[in-house]
This record gives C-alpha cells, sequence and structure tokens, in this order.
C-alpha cells in the first residue's frame, strides 16, 4: 500500500523536524505567531522585537547562567494551527510562549495552556501576550498561564473616553469599526463610556463594515461627511485604515481621526500617502517613539539600530514582559515558569515607558500608563520619525492606569 | 442626502468601470477557451506592481503604458507554455492551473516588495481636485480612471467589433471548432485574447493602484467579485460584463449609504418575526452585509438563470 | 462542462479494475495492515508533537477523501467544501459542550456521527441548490455558497461564537472506562478509528453500484439521462454523501483542537482540500490520502524551515497539475514513472536529473526571498549545511545551471518518446509516439 | 416481418416545435404500432433529428402530445421517459468514453433496474445484473472486448456499443438515430443484422439515410418534409407515392452532396 509507505516516511520527516535538539544552557522562548500569508510582516516584527531583547539579556549575562533564545513558530493566524505549534515549541523544549496577533489564536492557546497544564503537570507552560486587545482573553476566557502585557481594547476605549473629556471641539462623534469581536468591543465600550464622561458629545454615525472585504471606502467617507461629524473614533486596522485614510484624504473630508492601531505596520506609510494634514490623525497606545522617558527613547534608539531606522519597537508590552520575567527569573534564581508566573501575580513595577505598572492578580492583566498621540512631521534629530515617512508621533495627552480600571469577570482556576 | 446619492453614483460608477477592466478580459478567456482565470486578479495585482515600480523608476506615464504590456506579456507566455499543455486534460485542469498560479503569483509578489503595502502614490499632476460638489471635492485621479476605463471599453468594442481579429474572436465565442476548421491558428489566437485580457487586469492594476492600496492581498480582495460580474453579466457577453459590473458596483455603494437594517426590510415584505436560529440578522444593517450582497445575487443567478443577464452559451 | 473536459478526472479504466479484482483477495489484507499500521504509529513515534500531528493528518486523510468522493468520483469540482467540514465541526462542538453541561451519558467517541449528520443536514440543503446542474456552474455555486457561508459566519454569533469561536473540553464529557480523551494519545486513537472506519465506508462506496453510477455521470452525464438514471439526483446523492464524511472530519478536528472558529468555514480551508486532493491524485483511492499526509506535513513543518513553504505548495500543485495529472499515486501506480524507474535502472538515472532541477529551484527561491521580502535578515541563508551568500551572483548561476542544465539533459535523456512511461514523457515535453 | 398489433407503442399527435420564429416541425401526427419497425426519412433539414430530440425527452415541443402507450410523455426530462420504456441511440456516438464497454452496458442495466442508487451491495456481487450485461454484450458481439476502454474501440465497435446501451435497459420501444452512418458496407451489413436482432419483441422507430437499409428493414415509412409528414406507408406504397417522388427525388442531389 502506498499510502501507508508514505505515511510512515511522512512521520519519520515529521519527527525529524518536530523535535530538534537544545543545548543544555539555553532558555527557549517559543514565539507563535502568524510568519507566513499577509498578517505575517506584524508577526516577524515581534519576532525581532524579542529576539532583540533576548540579546539585551544575553548581552547582561543571560538569566541564571543560562542564554536567552526566541524560536519563531508560524501559526498562520489561525487557532487550531496555533494550538499544533505550541504542542511542537512545548516538546522541543520551550516553558515560555509569547503571542500577539488575533484574539482568536489568543484565546485558543489561553484554552490549551489550561487543559494541557493540568493534563502535563511536568511540562507546566507560561505564556505571555504581548499586545493582544481582545477582552475576552483576560475575562470569560482568562488563564492563570497567561500575563496579558497590553492594555485590552476596553481599557483603552475607556482612556480614550477620559482624554476626550478634556477636549471640548469634539461634538460630533461618528464611530467606524470592523464588524468582528473588537469592533463591535469597541462600538459597545464607546456608546457607554461616551453617555457617561461626555453626555454632550452627539453621536452622528455608528458603522460596522466587513473585515477587509471593502475594496473603496470613498461611499463610507461621503457618509461620515453627510453625518457632518468632526472626529471619528476607528478600531480599523491595516488594509481598512490605509483605505479608509486614504478615501478620506482623497474626498477632503476634515475631522480628527482617533485610531487604536495606527501605530501598526503600513500605518504611518498609509497616513502619509492619504494626504491627511498633520496632526489630524491620533493614536492612543502604551508608547510612542518620541516619548519623554530617556529610559524608552534609549531602547528605541538601540532597537532601531538593530532592526532598521523605519522600524519603531511596536511592541512595548514585550519590553515590560522582559524585564518583569528576567527580574523575578534572577530574583527567585529559577527559570520554573510556575514558581515565576506564581510570583508575578500582583507584582508592580516601573515600565520603561515612565509612570507605574502592576499586574492585577484576578486576571493577569498588566495596568499601565497609556499615551494619546498625533502623527506629523518631524525634525531631524529631534525625534523619531515612523517608517521613513519623515512624520512621527508626537505626544498630546497621558492616561493614568487608574483611569484604565475595567473590571474583570475572570474566574481563575488556580493549581492546587 | 443629494450630495450622498451624487457621489454614491460617481463612486458605484468608477468602481464598476475598474470592475469591468477586470472583467472583460475574464469573460473574454472564458468564453473563448473556457477557462475560468481564477488568477486574473493576480494579473490585476501584477499591474499594480509593475506600475509601481516603473513610476518610482521611469515615471507614470510610462508605467501607464508599459506595465499593461509586460503583464500582458506575461500572460501570453504563460497561456504558451502552460496553459495550452494543461488544455489536453480537460477544463478542469486548466482551472486548477490557474488556481495554483494565483498561489505562485501572491508568494512572488510577497517575495519581490514584501508584504507591506507599497508606497504607490498618485502622480502630482492628477493629484488635484476635479471639481467641488456641495463643498465635497471630487479628485482629479477617480475621473481620470473613469475616462481611460470608457476609452478602454470603446477600443475593445471597436476592437470586437470592427476589426477582422473581433470578427474571429467573436466567432470563436460562438463556435470555437469551427473557427479552427476555417484554418485561423486558433491556439495562436488563444494565446492572444489571454495575453489582452491580462493587459486588460495589468492596466485595471495601474491605474487602481495609487486609489487602492497595492498589497499582496489586493487579488484576494479583488477576485472573488470578479466572478460574480461575469456570471452575472453573464459568460461571454461584453455587455454583459459592463452592466454587471455597473449594477454590482452601484448595489455595493448604495448598500453602504443605507442605514437600513434587515429587519425593517424582511417587516416590509410582512417577515416581520426572526425566523429561529437567524434573529441575530435581524439588526444587521444592509451597509453591514453590503460585500455579502453579490454573492447572494450570484447563487440565486446561478440557480435560476445561469445564462447569466445577456448571457449566450453554458 | 463536456465529457471530454473531464478525462483529467482520472478514472477507474478496466485495467485498473482488473487489478482491483485481483486485489479483491489482497485487498482485505491491505487493509488490516493499514490497521495495524494506525496502531503502532503512536508506538514508534512517542514524541507528543509527532502524535499531535498524526491527528492532524487523520481528519485531513478523511476530509480529502470526502472531497474526492466529488471531484475524483463524480467529476464535480466544488470550491466550497470546506462549509460542511465547518459546519459539521460546529454541530459537533455545540453538542459536545451541550453534552458535558448536561452530563448526559453520550460518549466521545459517538460526537464524530454528530458532526457527519450536521455535514449531512448542510448536505442536503445546499446540495439541493448546487445539485441543479454540473461542470463549470456546479464549481462557480459552490464557490457562491462558499464565499455566502464564510462572509456570513462572522455575523451570526451565537452559533460561529464571532472572532474567537467555540470552545470545548472533551475531557468534560461522559467518560466510560476512565477514557476521558485528555491526553492526545488517547484523542489518536479516537481520530485513527474513525479514519478507518470512514476510509473503509468511502471506499466500499466505490464499489457499490452507486459508485459505478457517479463513475458514469463524471464521464458523460447526458448519455446517462437517456439511459433512464436523473444526474442531478447522481448529483446530489454524492453531494450529501461527500458533505456527510466531511462533516465527520470537522468533528474529529473540532474534538483535536477543542475549538471551531470561522476560518473552518472559510475559502482557504477549501482551497486547501482542492491542493491535498489533486496533488495526492483524484484517480486512486489512495491518492487524498497521499495528498492529505504530504500537504499536512509541509503545513506544519516546512514553515519552520522556510518563509515560502506556500510558494512551494503552489509550484508543486502547478507541477502536477501540469505534468502528472494523476497526482503523486498515478507516479507509484501501475504505469507510472516511480514505479517503472524502480525497476528499470535506465528509468532510475532519469530521476536524478529531476531531483537536481528540484534542488536548483529551491535554491533560487530561497535566494529570492533573501534578496527580497526577508532582505532585513542580511544576505547570508543556510541552504543544504551550506551558508550562502545571497547577494553574490554565483549561488544564483548555480541554481540557474542546475535547473536550466539538467531539465535540457532530461529532454534529451528521455527520447525515444514511445520507451517512456506517459508521465514521463509529459514531464519531459517529448510528444506522444 | 414482426407480427403487427393495433395498438399504437408511440403516438406523436399534432406536434409542433419552433426555436424563436422559425418552425422546425410543423404539427407531425405518427403512429408506430407495437413491435413495427418504423423507418422515418426526407431530406437533411426535415426535422427527423428534431422529433427524436422531442420524443426522447431532450427538448419539449411548442405544442402537441407525445403518447407512449397512451400516456403522455412530452414535457418529461430524459430520464423519465426512459424508465417509461423508450430509450434512444445517438447519431454521433455518445457513450462513457473513460469506462470499460462491460462497465458501460452495466450503468445502463443499473438504471433500468432502478439499482443506480444502491449503496449497501457490491457491485461485482450483483449477480443478476452481471449475467444480463453478459447477455447484452452477447447480443452485440463485444463480449471479448468487455474490459476494453469505451474510447479505444473501433468505429464499427463504438456504434455497436452505442445500440448496446439503447437497448440494456428494458426499453420496448427503440429509436435508432442514424445507427448506419459512416459504415462501410461489410460493417453495414453486420449491423443491419444487429439491428433486426435488437429490434426483435421490441417497437424500432428508425431514422436512416441509406435508403437500401431502411426499405429493407422497415414495414412502414414516414416521410418528413420540412417538418410535416407528407406521406406514410409500407415501402411498397412509399415508393408509389407521387408526393414522395416528387418532394424527395428532387431533394436527391443536394441530399446526396450532403452525406459524409
Amino acid at each position: 500500500m502506498i499510502n501507508t509507505r508514505m505515511l510512515v516516511l511522512a512521520v519519520a520527516g515529521a519527527i525529524a523536524c518536530g523535535s530538534s535538539v537544545q543545548a543544555e544552557d539555553t532558555f527557549r522562548i517559543g514565539l507563535i505567531d502568524p510568519l507566513s500569508g499577509p498578517a505575517a510582516t506584524t508577526g516577524e516584527v515581534g519576532l525581532k522585537t524579542w529576539q532583540f531583547l533576548a540579546g539585551e539579556v544575553n548581552a547582561s549575562g543571560g538569566l541564571n547562567g543560562q542564554k536567552l533564545e526566541v524560536v519563531g513558530y508560524d501559526n498562520k493566524m489561525n487557532p487550531q494551527e496555533t494550538a499544533i505549534q505550541a504542542q511542537k515549541a512545548i516538546d522541543s523544549g520551550v516553558r515560555l510562549l509569547v503571542r500577539a496577533n488575533g484574539s482568536a489564536p489568543g484565546v485558543a492557546l489561553n484554552d490549551f495552556l489550561n487543559k494541557f497544564n493540568e493534563r502535563n503537570p511536568t511540562k507546566q507552560t507560561l505564556y505571555f501576550d504581548y499586545a493582544g486587545a481582545d477582552p475576552a482573553a483576560t475575562n470569560e476566557k482568562c488563564s492563570y498561564w497567561q500575563i496579558r502585557w497590553a492594555a485590552n481594547i476596553d481599557m483603552k476605549v475607556l482612556a480614550l473616553a477620559s482624554f476626550l473629556k478634556g477636549q471640548a471641539d469634539t461634538k460630533k462623534l461618528y464611530l467606524f469599526n470592523g464588524d468582528y469581536s473588537t469592533g463591535q468591543g469597541i462600538q459597545k465600550a464607546m456608546r457607554t463610556n461616551m453617555a457617561e464622561k461626555r453626555p454632550d458629545v452627539q453621536i452622528v454615525g455608528d458603522e460596522l463594515v466587513p473585515l477587509m472585504k471593502v475594496n473603496d471606502f470613498a461611499p463610507y467617507v461621503e457618509k461620515i461627511k453627510a453625518s457632518g461629524a468632526d472626529t471619528v473614533v476607528t478600531g480599523a486596522w491595516g488594509q481598512d485604515l490605509a483605505l479608509l485614510l486614504k478615501a478620506a484624504g482623497e474626498a477632503g473630508l476634515r475631522v480628527k481621526w482617533y485610531t487604536f492601531f495606527a501605530q501598526g505596520i503600513g500605518s504611518p506609510t498609509a497616513v502619509r500617502q492619504s494626504g491627511l494634514p498633520s496632526h489630524t490623525v491620533f493614536q492612543i497606545y502604551e508608547a510612542h517613539a518620541n516619548l519623554p522617558s530617556v529610559a524608552y527613547r534609549e531602547e528605541e534608539k538601540n532597537f532601531r539600530a538593530v532592526v532598521g531606522a523605519g522600524q519603531t519597537m511596536m511592541y512595548p508590552g514585550s519590553v515590560n514582559a522582559m524585564d518583569m520575567f528576567s527580574k523575578a527569573a534572577r530574583d527567585l534564581k529559577t527559570l520554573d515558569v510556575a514558581k515565576i508566573v506564581a510570583s508575578l501575580e500582583g507584582a508592580k513595577f516601573k515600565p520603561r515607558a515612565g509612570g507605574d505598572g502592576w499586574i492585577r492578580a484576578e486576571d493577569h492583566q498588566v495596568f499601565q500608563p497609556l499615551y494619546v498621540a498625533s502623527i506629523g512631521p518631524i525634525e531631524k534629530d529631534k525625534g523619531f520619525d515612523e517608517e521613513n515617512t519623515g512624520w512621527g508621533w508626537r505626544q498630546i495627552g497621558e492616561v493614568k492606569p487608574e483611569d484604565t480600571l475595567v473590571p474583570t469577570t475572570c474566574q481563575m482556576k488556580r493549581p492546587q | 442626502m443629494l450630495q450622498l446619492v451624487t457621489f454614491s453614483i460617481l463612486n458605484g460608477l468608477l468602481y464598476g468601470m475598474l470592475l469591468f477592466l477586470l472583467a472583460s478580459g475574464l469573460t473574454l478567456i472564458f468564453s473563448m477557451m473556457g477557462v475560468l482565470n481564477i488568477a486574473h486578479a493576480s494579473f490585476y495585482m501584477l499591474g499594480a506592481y509593475f506600475g509601481f515600480q516603473i513610476a518610482k523608476e521611469i515615471g507614470f506615464w510610462p508605467a501607464l503604458l508599459i506595465a499593461p504590456l509586460a503583464v500582458g506579456l506575461i500572460g501570453a507566455l504563460i497561456e504558451r507554455y502552460g496553459l495550452r499543455r494543461v488544455h489536453a486534460y480537460g477544463h478542469v485542469a486548466e482551472l486548477l492551473f490557474t488556481f495554483g498560479l494565483a498561489f505562485i503569483i501572491e508568494e512572488l509578489v510577497q517575495m519581490i516588495w514584501g508584504r507591506v503595502p507599497v508606497d504607490y502614490r498618485i502622480p502630482a499632476g492628477l493629484n488635484t481636485t476635479a471639481f467641488t460638489l456641495f463643498n465635497t471635492s471630487y479628485p482629479t485621479f477617480r475621473v481620470f480612471i473613469l475616462l481611460i476605463a470608457v476609452a478602454v471599453f470603446g477600443l475593445l468594442m471597436l476592437l470586437v467589433t470592427k476589426t477582422r481579429v473581433g470578427l474571429i474572436v467573436r466567432a470563436a465565442l460562438t463556435q470555437p471548432r469551427m473557427v479552427g476548421m476555417l484554418g485561423h491558428d486558433v491556439p495562436r489566437i488563444f494565446m492572444l485574447v489571454f495575453g489582452l485580457g491580462c493587459a486588460l487586469a495589468g492596466l485595471a492594476g495601474v491605474i487602481a493602484g495609487p486609489v487602492f492600496v497595492t498589497q499582496p492581498s489586493m487579488a484576494g480582495v479583488f477576485g472573488p467579485i470578479l466572478f460574480v460580474v461575469i456570471v452575472v453579466g453573464g459568460l461571454g457577453s461584453l455587455a454583459g460584463a459592463l452592466i454587471a459590473s455597473l449594477l454590482i458596483g452601484l448595489v455595493q455603494t448604495f448598500a453602504v449609504a443605507l442605514n437600513v437594517s434587515i429587519g425593517t426590510v424582511m417587516g416590509a415584505v410582512g417577515i416581520s418575526s426572526p425566523p429561529l436560529l437567524l434573529d441575530e440578522l435581524w439588526p444587521v444593517t444592509i451597509a453591514q452585509i453590503a460585500p455579502v450582497v453579490p454573492y447572494l445575487l450570484m447563487v440565486l443567478l446561478l440557480i435560476f438563470r445561469p445564462t447569466g443577464l445577456l448571457g449566450r452559451r453554458m | 462542462m463536456t465529457a471530454h473536459s473531464l478525462l483529467s478526472a482520472g478514472s477507474l479504466g478496466p485495467a485498473r479494475w482488473v487489478n482491483s479484482l485481483v486485489a479483491n483477495a489482497g485487498f482485505a489484507l491491505a487493509w488490516a495492515a493499514a490497521a495495524m499500521l494506525l496502531v503502532v504509529l503512536p508506538l514508534i513515534f512517542k514524541s507528543d508533537s509527532a502524535i499531535a500531528v498524526m491527528c492532524i493528518i487523520g481528519v485531513s486523510v478523511v476530509f480529502a477523501l470526502s472531497y474526492n468522493m466529488l471531484l475524483g468520483q463524480a467529476g464535480l469540482l466544488s470550491f466550497g467544501h470546506a462549509i460542511f467540514f465547518g459546519l459539521g465541526g460546529f454541530c459537533a462542538i455545540h453538542v459536545m459542550n451541550a453534552v458535558a453541561a448536561s452530563h448526559a451519558p453520550v460518549p466521545l467517541v459517538l460526537i464524530p456521527l454528530v458532526g457527519g449528520l450536521g455535514g449531512l443536514f448542510f448536505g442536503i440543503v445546499f446540495g439541493s441548490l448546487a445539485s441543479k446542474r454540473g461542470g463549470t456552474i456546479f464549481a462557480m455555486i459552490s464557490f457562491g455558497l462558499g464565499e455566502l457561508v464564510s462572509s456570513a459566519a462572522p455575523i451570526l454569533n451565537r452559533f460561529f461564537g464571532g472572532e474567537t469561536g467555540i470552545t470545548t473540553d472533551r475531557s468534560a464529557l461522559y467518560a466510560p472506562f476512565g477514557m476521558n480523551f485528555g491526553p492526545q494519545i488517547q484523542v489518536y486513537y479516537l481520530i485513527a478509528g474513525w479514519c478507518f472506519i470512514s476510509s473503509l465506508a468511502m471506499y466500499f462506496v466505490t464499489r457499490t453500484p452507486f459508485g459505478q453510477i457517479m463513475r458514469a455521470v463524471r464521464e458523460n452525464p447526458e448519455r446517462l439521462e437517456f439511459i433512464g438514471c436523473s444526474t442531478r439526483r447522481v448529483r446530489f446523492v454524492a453531494f450529501i454523501l461527500a458533505a456527510f464524511f466531511a462533516g465527520v472530519a470537522g468533528a474529529l478536528a473540532a474534538i483535536n483542537f477543542e475549538i471551531m472558529t470561522v476560518s473552518n468555514v472559510g475559502g482557504n480551508q477549501s482551497a486547501m482540500v482542492v491542493l491535498m486532493t489533486y496533488i495526492g491524485g483524484i484517480g486512486y483511492f489512495v491518492g487524498p490520502v497521499i495528498g492529505a499526509v504530504l500537504i499536512t506535513l509541509m503545513q506544519i513543518l516546512l514553515s519552520d524551515i522556510t518563509a515560502g513553504w506556500q510558494m512551494y505548495l503552489g509550484i508543486l500543485f502547478v507541477v502536477v497539475v501540469m505534468y502528472a495529472p494523476g497526482g503523486i499515486a498515478a507516479l507509484f501506480g501501475p504505469e507510472g514513472m516511480a514505479a517503472q524507474a524502480w525497476h528499470s535502472p535506465r528509468q532510475f538515472v532519469l530521476v536524478m536529473p529531476m531531483l537536481l532541477t528540484v534542488v536548483g529551484g529551491m535554491l533560487l527561491i530561497e535566494l529570492g526571498y533573501q534578496v527580497g521580502l526577508k532582505s532585513s535578515d542580511g544576505p547570508i541563508r543556510v541552504l543544504f549545511g551550506i551558508a550562502v551568500n545571497s547577494r553574490s551572483p554565483l549561488p544564483w548561476l548555480v541554481g540557474l545551471a542546475l535547473v536550466i542544465g539538467s531539465f535540457c539533459g532530461l529532454r534529451f535523456a528521455t527520447a525515444p518518446a514511445d520507451r517512456m512511461p506517459a508521465v514521463l514523457r509529459e514531464l519531459t515535453g517529448v510528444p506522444h509516439g | 416481418m414482426a407480427e403487427t398489433s393495433t395498438a399504437a407503442a408511440l403516438r406523436l399527435d399534432d406536434l409542433h416545435k419552433s426555436f424563436g420564429r422559425t418552425d422546425i416541425i410543423r404539427g407531425v401526427t405518427l403512429e408506430v404500432k407495437q413491435g413495427e419497425r418504423h423507418a422515418i426519412i426526407g431530406p437533411n433539414g426535415a426535422g427527423k433529428s428534431t422529433i427524436f430530440n422531442l420524443i426522447s425527452g431532450r427538448m419539449a415541443p411548442t405544442r402537441g402530445q407525445i403518447l407512449l402507450d397512451e400516456k403522455r410523455i412530452d414535457g418529461l426530462s430524459p430520464f423519465e421517459v426512459s424508465r417509461l420504456g423508450l430509450s434512444r441511440s445517438f447519431q454521433i456516438t455518445n457513450v462513457f468514453p473513460k469506462l470499460s464497454v462491460f462497465e458501460n452496458i452495466r450503468c445502463a442495466v443499473l438504471c433500468a433496474e432502478g439499482q443506480a442508487f444502491s449503496l449497501w451491495r457490491n457491485l461485482n456481487g450483483v449477480r443478476a445484473i452481471n449475467e444480463r450485461c453478459g447477455h447484452v454484450l452477447e447480443s452485440i458481439g463485444l463480449a471479448d472486448r468487455r474490459e476494453t476502454l469505451a474510447e479505444s474501440l473501433s468505429y464499427a465497435e463504438m456504434r455497436a456499443l452505442e445500440l448496446g446501451l439503447t437497448i440494456a435497459g428494458n426499453a420496448h420501444v427503440i429509436l435508432l438515430d442514424e445507427p448506419m452512418a459512416g459504415m462501410s458496407r461489410t460493417e453495414g451489413e453486420r449491423a443491419l443484422e444487429l439491428i433486426r436482432k435488437i429490434s426483435a419483441g421490441r417497437t424500432l422507430l428508425l431514422v436512416e439515410h441509406d435508403m437500401a437499409v431502411v426499405f429493407e428493414i422497415a414495414d412502414r415509412i414516414s416521410v418528413l418534409v420540412y417538418g410535416e409528414i407528407v406521406a406514410t406507408g409500407t415501402p411498397a406504397e412509399i415508393r408509389a407515392n407521387a408526393a414522395v417522388q416528387e418532394a424527395y427525388l428532387g431533394q436527391a442531389a443536394h441530399h446526396n452532396g450532403a452525406r459524409p
């Protein structure tokens, strides 16, 4: 039978590649993110970021005599693929997984680890979500084995609302989001928060557009125009954001754009191309290249030196994650992730970006200051620009972590 | 409101004409060779990237000429050395060949230009506003696209109706075998038509690239809608393709403009209470499902009138 | 589509029919051997990930075989087969959660059946529309339906669970004899069992009268009408059978991953099964099995080694379509190239230049990625254990030389055509005698 | 001469078919008796094939009725007509190219036996079916070719298989569309024998250009000119019929010219 012959060969191959040998003195970190296909751009930056951070740790003598190595696993943005890649990583000795892109893979990984760590107590594995935005991952789908180092979208919306409180010129608000969980989340949270913080603001439009399916946003732009909005809050990202801004630029729509994902790859370029006037596109995020914090700008400089001048360090969460992980490892003198996660519960820390941060024990959600910035021309060596567009972020507001406190529904199952 | 309608029409026309640029080539190829070229949108993408590269090196205007030719040439070569040998194995094999081709082209584009959108800008000369209606400016470049599309449509019609080649093509639409019998080199005609179709797609890419985003996923975004167009228009009918393109362009833009929910629509036709399990559809607005509408149209049409609006064969 | 146009859809020609009759005694043995293999595999490959990989392969095998019922047997090219894989899986996962919640004494082992019935149900719904016509129209309807479902799914949050999908815990179900299917190995045997049963069932379908009629509708639907058989009904039955087994596969996936998301009904999933089935070979029963194993491994493992795994997939597919329309199975089949190659040294020699072509091609592709997409990683790329500088012209020249040289070598070496098996003749472009 | 009863096996009643504005069949009324061999002749473009397509369900008539054993069949789809016991052959050979001769016949038998959708029995296990296929193969003289692919048969063999497919079912009325087309003399002889054999005990409606064959085999002949029957009768009567002479022979030159 051919199929049997094939199967043997195939699986033999699988093993050959699957379980690669690891040196004794290296601690391997598995990054599970899209490394092929359209979403790979973000995944690759994530991989570079973690390899950069691991390099820093190694330069400072590694952790407890062990060098860090970051290995990428391609989950193709697919939750099921995420599970199998996690399995592969753990098999090859990985005990710390990191991941950021897409909420489905995130939830899948939480789910996988909850069961896996229970079923295989000897191979318990920790997982850092270094940029995930889906609230579910720290609410109904939360996991003891996950720590989320980025603010989830509910927190960001809350923060934005409290920022807009101080923005008198925002009177007519238009909500423009993708028709998927995060988009719907933004829509809902914005409405409730604005009603509470700025009841005077009138929500003149509320759009949910199918994800990555719209070719021409001009009709939507016409609609926004017709609504007479002065401010648009959008969770659009990547292609959708680019097309939206482009159409707006063409039609000469002049509003303030408050975005959640404008630091994403290609988006600064898109802003630049759109022909929109400077400092009309805003983002709210854990950091930006031109923060007041000297320490962070230093890190940004080193990062760009390694990865390329155009690429900002777009995952500040990973910096905190690596800092806190190595600190815990050194304090406890161990790399046993079970001990480490236990020690991190409720831990307080000082983010390099500035301010205070802490890991909430109930849901392992990290709280830290968020920054509102607008993009516009940056003079040479007066700061970093984005993607070599000559435009960069300028801070216009900071939101204290206390103003991002959202309750959690997480019922965490802690191992006995 | 009037403003919304006017600009919806304008944008609908623009989008429709772009669709037509692609659909015309696709439908020609299909009706002549019986090949449903799944990779057609990939040639549109190639056009955009070539356009971007050439515009960067030499300038936009040369790109407008060279890029489509290059894409057409590639298309012809693929037909000659790929599709033609597969032809012997029948239509399924041909379909699958183009299916695999789409895969490869997307990967090639990523390999060469990366996965990030490239900075393909509207040429300075055309980056102005053509006219301003109800204090909304309409960009010159969109007008330019419209003009090009209309011009191409005109030329295509001339080619098909007035020239000898067109005569053969039209004959081949209905009587492919007979044309061969009449001693025409049918394979060569196929090659030319395939090249022409790809060139048209390439042209669409060159002019659409700056308006939309030029990135590896652009083929995947445009591809499916194309089949809707040629099916709705009727396989093998240029006029049909035009009508369908405009129809879908307008349907999509207006669906966006509407703020009606399915519930209200259903209520209007007398189905007030949602059927089991579908009740969460009721609050969904037409704008939300705008991009789904064409596929509904396509399936219904295929089931009840597979010849499409103006289709001849099948 | 004309009957002629479906020649590529493989066939069980008399030669092979005789073989299968002769093999009739042997085939029971073969299946027994396959069963044995499924049992012992996890004893050979113990690592968790190996077992996990084999689980996924099992799922893909069932899925691909179900697809080949349409494409290989009935000659129906569907671009929306994932609908039934996904919907079956979702039905299964909802039932699993319901069972777990109500503590009903339903063992996990029966869940794939639920998936199958789910697939069957939706198969009947969509099949009644799609089976109206064959050929290209069918392909397009299936495509349209696929797009419809996959674009409607994100809106129907209750059934599809939105973006995060629906999760479950297989070990929460009623577990007789302490089999709670927590450990992957238990899941493996569940999947292996169902894979074996489904494959056997699908094999038997090909040997029933209906199997014969399916091949007839593939060959010449019109004639079948005139000898008194409703082709629409044939297409319909074939469609719902395929949908049933796709549903089973979906349920197995749900059990294995304990999560289903909208991506499972998506176009990508539909595309993958086309690739698997066709690359494996639609003319042989084992074809899809080979394809499923190969493509699944490529998906899971190749992505670690190279950024261009999809490129290789696409090229492999196109090469198969162009040069080996019978698929990989045909190469090993009775008149296959490889089959000859084994026992004819002359042709075994020819396998060498082919391999060289492949090596050269890989070299060029990897270099391409290094200078293009991966340029930020620097010019050096380690290939076949050698560090290659993608900036220097030498490796490029080597690659080109390998490809062109060995390809030309093939063309010369393989004349005269008449002494060559068909596939090789195709491969080397020598015109038929 | 087969015995002829008075009951009509097939009756066409004022049958019309028009494509767009052009009328192809213009009120054909025709009665084929049980067990008779009836031939339709007429110049090219008279509408012979159209009549076959109407009877066999390939097309629906614009007006008029078709009765098989006094039951209306007009407008039914081909497989329904075939189920009612009427089966046809095609002028251009129309078989299952990639299936073996045996499989070809077996398909027809399975359909006729209502076994087409049986999913619970082994194909080779159904002895009755296989034996019946054997008989059919015997009767069309392809027994020794049973495992050959249909596409690799000789032309004459293919025509035989075509007939085999037509009679393999339970059809008691068979329509043969130019069974002799493109055959050499000797092949023709054998084909003629074959037709005689298979039409025994069946009702036969035949369209054929080879007049020798028609006048030799047919019990009755109908002459179709421009979609109308100008005459029906025994070969002798037709020979004698002036109208036919005029209408038909007038065409002869053109008609022969048109022969392949």
